[in-house]
């Protein structure tokens, strides 16, 4: 690192890197700006988008904070569910969030689980992020929504889509009354 | 805060016979602590279901009120539920959601209680207590009452409380269709892994008025309808065995239970469910012919909402959950929701199942959602100086109900809906609060339908 | 929280005599419970202005007190103020914050109110209530009274509060210095797009008392003077016009009305304004010598902060606002700020207004910015149980005021300051707190100035 | 993209929204270590600063939740109004802001409108980002700010100013009393 | 909040002969108010140490009970305790921590205030008050009575309340063992720059009472032991002088003050201590050489946690620091620690003992963490209506203490535990609550050990 | 910076700071995910890891606004320090964060204080940043700590190290009952 030239496998790592941090900032953008149609373009047809609730372990159990993948979960949706949620706040009258919610998604600590040159046609990765859901609606209604973010994503015909997301959210009994954003 | 006038509960601010109900009673915070005295402290409470402590050593926290609560199965296999609170400090014993243990260590001085709620450990008991400390008498708090219900655990604070069969009256057979397997055997139900709980900015008695059979506000989930998120891909859930049933608004008044009934025809089968999923759909089918093999004319009787009173609701049909409703102040309602299948179910079933509940109910649940919107901000808007002088309007099928020859209790037959039910859960309400003795609750006269 | 001994209002909270007034009124919760009662729900209370809903079916949501309502225009055309609660079940029923509609859906149970309150739609209407609901009766909550002064709308819940006329009493022609247009011409003030709201940590009587006339705080404001934001580019505003005035503190003591004034000399021209805009100075220097031309000796009055009691103030020259102060509890006040231009001034000067205005007042205002803070902290310190033993003071200009040729109400011509004017805002509230009847509050003594 | 050879329009991009990136993050070091002259300069002198207020609004209306541009905002700031808010702060006896405030600006989600491999002398770009405001001040007093930005940056002399910024706060009724901070 | 049934404090609340105490009144908001009132405003409470105002015009903001204080010293060098808000109209006059000043002048009028408290600028003095506003009944309101004790300063706004000698009682000399040098030199102690303020979610008599003597919640502590963080690399603390030595539980029954008490071997030196710094070892060797020359017999006698009545905390060995509890509502206490040295110290002895203080005390503090975790969720779980009903357990060594020949006070010699002085504590906190007169509080009876 | 090519100094440049940032988001995953003893060895040995407590001071004294070095702080600690105090939460029984707390830490505004195209091996840097650390557990206990922090990074054997941490925390009066969690 020393030395000012860069390998092209570093640069190439740099571009990924950056393309990731694109993709996750312009898919916060769809959301945040309620395109949601074009929102899930961003998902692979067969994604599993799924946030576990957390337990309150001992720190000997720590690595079995999250209800498995077959218990009760805040979500565990395919692409048809999270259609179907879309086509919900798209009637105008999901009253949960209708007069609409003022959402800002931050998404900070992009990193590759394992760094990676290059994704290629097919291949996939898994990212790691930290999120902040921001929500605001009517008149004092706020909610502050933390965690992580695991997110497989896979190139198709060029574009990045999502795989898979897991999302471990920062709360055990959850609180805020209802969970009608994206994360 | 300062109430709107003075007030009797069951002639002033419950009124049966015109239907209306004071406003001041969601959002008064004094009528809020006699709640918890009157009615929290003295009736029968849900507390979870024993399939969640299947060995001794399990134990389940829960809540019971505002307070938290343990419950245990102790080493010989005895099911107890404790205040979750030392004898000594008041420090919480037990900070995990669940788990296993052999005690319950305090952090703070290091007492420990077995799983059968003695204390069995006192640091220096010789030399700090002359080993005069009467164990006996300083083990956790116990509940004066416990049942097991076909699985689901019940507890009363008040030893002077009737037994849970006598609580549940004419009510039993209904929390039968919630604990019952859907092929007809008793009690094959099983809790899915993880309770959910979250808060919601609104009075408790929301959620239970709406669970008591508030049909009326079907109109409010017709985003979910138009979305289509039932298990055969239409609508909330399948509707068929709905539509080709008689509806029944049923409540024990004397004892302040409701639920929401169908009752099927006695030829047509009714049209079939979970369409989305074959493998699903031949399980229910199955279970259907053996339910209506094994239990004949009573097959017929198909659950929907209702509330064991105060503040436990059952779904017993789709999505199969029950509910509790856990004050937090005058305010606000930690929700807790359990998730039900039939333990001998099939994987594929059950995660088909799954899957439809979350989707449906919770926080993230498409349908429930609506309704904690409307909670909230009906509970927002009631509190002024202005709004609590005018009262609510319950008027729905006033005079209507009456008594059935087989279903017990008070019935309305209404295909559309009828305020039978949230009426007698206030009168109930009002109840707690104007009696003192469980002689007079008991006997409470089943006026003003 | 407890309170410091017990009070009487007028004979002891607040003495007029001695010019001090307990810090009590500001932090106690039985007291904040009592003024509910008996100012807010009793008072003519600000609601908003008519250009904010021009068209048929146009609404605004206000507030009044604690409570949301609905200002809007029904299908005839005529103005009315609502109850933001659904007779139902109390849900909010119009959750958008303007906007135009023909009736107003409940989202609970679908129950629908046209424009002028009534009950217009009961889904099942046959079948639930066999058609015996009474409509007529569960419309909307309408407001008592309503009063549309120069397109200022105006509200009162209690319907043997006085006209609106009467309930000004001498302050009208000082209203009419926030509503008459720069030219003198009648009622030509227009709302500019966009009502200002935002949460203060104080009492609401501390930004009311403070537009009541208390013109010693000037001092707070220097940075703001010496930043040198005003219009014509110095100060906080053009002061060319008050430095060549008369100043004096009024107030209407029977009516706890108060507000100060400039009177202009009868001979000179003020110096110029708005010396920033070439174009906004042209257009003020016309709209100046049009009031003049219009209104005669009249036009020598200019106002300044004012109160219109309880909790609406007026600032009618720069910048030209008025305020709501709504309580949110007896710690929190939600302020709400609308800006006025004449309807028919040149864009360049809106806009040049706007931009002003903004800079000065509400929360991102140079101005502002600092009144809160001191309203915040004031409150804070004034709530602990030593502090609450030691009265404000209330003492500038004790026993100065009096009767006036030409001016109505009392009057104080004080250069610097006098704080008569909260002075008489407090002996209006204690009024309120103590007297049951109109009768009485219109009759009220004009005693201890 | 599967092969390591990044292309140097490529790099340029890479390049500049670094670049951006930092000017942003010494923009939030220069206004939280209250460095507001050296912050100033940042601003080109025709600078539109301006952050409308939200409405409460139905999904049908969902872009049109602010205010107009000519309707009450909470700012609508030219350059010299912003020195004015700095000169007051710089008195020390601005109460609303004295004692100082403790302040932190954090910026992510920064990305460009529109890709763009560069940025020349008098080129603009806009773009997009989230922030968090976070005030605490005296004893308890805690505000929370979150909302989504718009910067349209100008290339002058070749340094970045900043030409336009929207801000776009996710709060209806603000919660906090007053907005002494810059965004 | 309701409470669960009647109570007077000594005879129902706080039972000292069985050892028991209501739940009722760590929650309880109507006795929290009571408190304010009977307890804060009359006790004598600690504010701060001369060392934080060394000059003229320094001050120190502080805190007495709820309420914001200046400690300062005026232009004469004397020492005054105000209240931290403006007699106009109750603004903070005094926002920065400490510092430097001339006069206090308040942002909101610009009234100014000396360093002594006196009302010495009134804007418009002439014009506003016709200079008849009397400055002498208008300056900050300042403390009943101040002392200064060896250094520290207390104060109290009751002018009836006995001296702070007659105050403190025989616990004058466990005083001084904060207070004095290591070395034995009266009065040695500095504060290290920067007072440790942080918020506990728990009522203030968690704290209190743990401090008063709580010394068997040891195990609670178990993973700081574990992890070793004392100046010797071992434990939390060294050890080797307190294994060497007699405990007691002190405590002077008739003014509420509690401490541990340690007493040397008269024959023995004890080990060394701070071994893992070698400068500092040999420092602290000096001195406890120099302080057995100097003080001979007295000289056995080694601090530990002690409490003044109500809210002060002392440590006076390792780590050496005083706590101020500061009630912050019924559920909230605001705590503050100042951290000592002695002034001559070397600096590297400082500067160890600064790390090592705050690796165990505060909110980073390895082992103040877990108690605040505990008296968090102690207090958390004695809220609730059930939880309410069954008092503390405060029986370890009841009935065991006794008159000492030399130590003044009621004495248990016990080398584990006893809880006779949280009794002491809360035995005269009920006598605070029912007393209304200093003479009775002065003469209560010593009944109850 | 208008025509595309880009020095070999930049590239460097832009290479070292995906580094740093890399670094600091895998330290967060570390800690987050509670692998302690990977976190300590990103810390130098002679680590000085400090977190001043904060003043109310008014503008003019606005650079006073910490404890000084040898004043009380909340934190002070070297490594040896910082060991034990992982080794107590390894205990199981440190109460205070007994059951384990949902942590996150959002990291965000990474910047070089001086900018510079690499880092040789024994070099130090100081880099800028701001932080979130969001702490919920049990039922509804929830935190907010929000501030900026100055890193001393040095490289040793290659790998980047922490060689001296400043945490400047926004907050005066600390509002969390307690610190348990490391920033
Ligand atoms: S609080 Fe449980 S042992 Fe003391
Ligand atoms: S609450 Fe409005 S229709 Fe039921
Ligand atoms: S409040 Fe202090 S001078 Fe008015
Ligand atoms: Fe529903
Ligand atoms: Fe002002
Ligand atoms: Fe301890």
């Amino acid at each position: 690192m020393s030395k000012p030239g860069v390998t092209p496998e570093r640069l190439a790592y740099l571009d990924l890197l950056r393309e990731i941090e694109d993709f996750f900032f312009n898919e916060a953008d769809l959301l945040d700006e309620r395109d949601y149609d074009r929102w899930l373009e961003l998902l692979a047809e067969d994604i599993v988008y799924w946030m576990p609730m957390r337990k309150n372990v001992s720190y000997a159990n720590r690595h079995d904070d999250v209800t498995a993948e077959n218990d009760i979960a805040w979500f565990h949706d395919d692409k048809d569910t999270l259609r179907k949620r879309v086509k919900q706040i798209q009637t105008g009258i999901h009253w949960a969030d209708e007069p609409i919610s003022r959402v800002s998604h931050l998404i900070t600590n992009v990193r590759l689980r394992e760094p990676r040159p290059s994704l290629a046609e097919g291949d996939q990765a898994t990212t790691k992020c930290r999120f902040i859901v921001y929500r605001n609606r009517l008149e004092d209604e706020t909610d502050l929504l933390v965690g992580r973010r695991e997110d497989t994503l896979v190139r198709t015909g060029g574009q990045l889509k999502i795989a898979r997301r897991k999302i471990i959210l920062d709360q055990s009994v959850l609180l805020a009354k209802n969970l009608t954003m994206f994360f | 805060m300062a109430m709107n006038g003075r007030w009797g509960y069951r002639s002033g601010m419950v009124d049966l016979r015109r239907g209306e109900i004071s406003r001041e009673i969601f959002v008064n915070e004094d009528i809020y602590a006699e709640e918890q005295e009157r009615i929290f402290a003295r009736a029968w409470l849900h507390v979870g279901h024993e399939s969640q402590i299947p060995k001794p050593g399990d134990y389940f926290v829960s809540s019971m009120g505002e307070e938290s609560v343990i419950l245990c199965r102790d080493r010989t296999g005895r099911i107890h539920v404790f205040l979750n609170s030392c004898r000594h400090r008041g420090m919480k014993v037990c900070r995990y959601d669940e788990g296993s243990a052999a005690v319950f260590t305090c952090p703070y001085h290091g007492w420990s209680f077995g799983t059968d709620g003695r204390l069995v450990g006192v640091p220096y008991y010789r030399e700090a207590y002359h080993s005069r400390l009467d164990k006996e008498k300083w083990g956790l708090i116990e509940v004066a009452q416990l049942a097991n219900y076909k699985g689901s655990i019940w507890a009363t604070w008040d030893p002077a409380a009737p037994s849970f069969t006598e609580y549940l009256g004419g009510f039993t057979r209904y929390l039968d269709l919630q604990l019952d397997g859907w092929d007809g055997r008793e009690g094959q139900a099983e809790v899915l892994c993880g309770v959910q709980k979250w808060m919601v900015p609104c009075n408790w008695k929301f959620p239970a008025e709406n669970f008591s059979g508030d049909t009326y506000h079907n109109i409010s989930h017709r985003s979910v309808d138009l979305a289509g998120i039932g298990p055969s891909g239409r609508s909330r859930r399948d509707l068929g065995e709905r539509d080709v049933s008689r509806k029944l608004h049923v409540c024990i008044p004397d004892r302040g239970h409701q639920t929401i009934l169908y009752v099927l025809p006695a030829d047509k089968v009714p049209p079939p469910a979970y369409m989305n999923a074959p493998i699903v759909a031949e399980y229910f089918r199955h279970c259907e012919q053996e339910r209506r093999r094994l239990r004949g004319q009573e097959a017929r009787l198909v659950g929907a909402p209702g509330e064991i009173f105060p503040n436990t609701a059952l779904l017993s049909r789709q999505p199969r959950t029950m509910a509790g409703w856990h004050p937090r102040g005058p305010h606000r309602t930690e929700c807790w929701r359990w998730y039900f299948v039939d333990r001998d179910a099939p994987t594929e079933v059950k995660q088909f199942l799954r899957d439809y509940y979350i989707r449906y109910s919770g926080p993230a649940g498409m349908t429930e959602q609506d309704d904690m919107e409307n909670w909230n901000y009906a509970h927002v808007a009631s509190g002024g100086t202005v709004a609590r002088r005018r009262p609510y309007h319950y008027k729905a099928g006033l005079g209507a109900g009456g008594r059935h020859a087989v279903i017990p209790g008070v019935v309305t037959e209404q295909p559309i809906t009828s305020e039978q039910n949230p009426r007698f859960f206030y009168k109930r309400w009002a109840e707690y609060l104007d009696m003192g003795s469980w002689d007079e609750l008991l006997d409470a006269q089943r006026a003003a339908v």
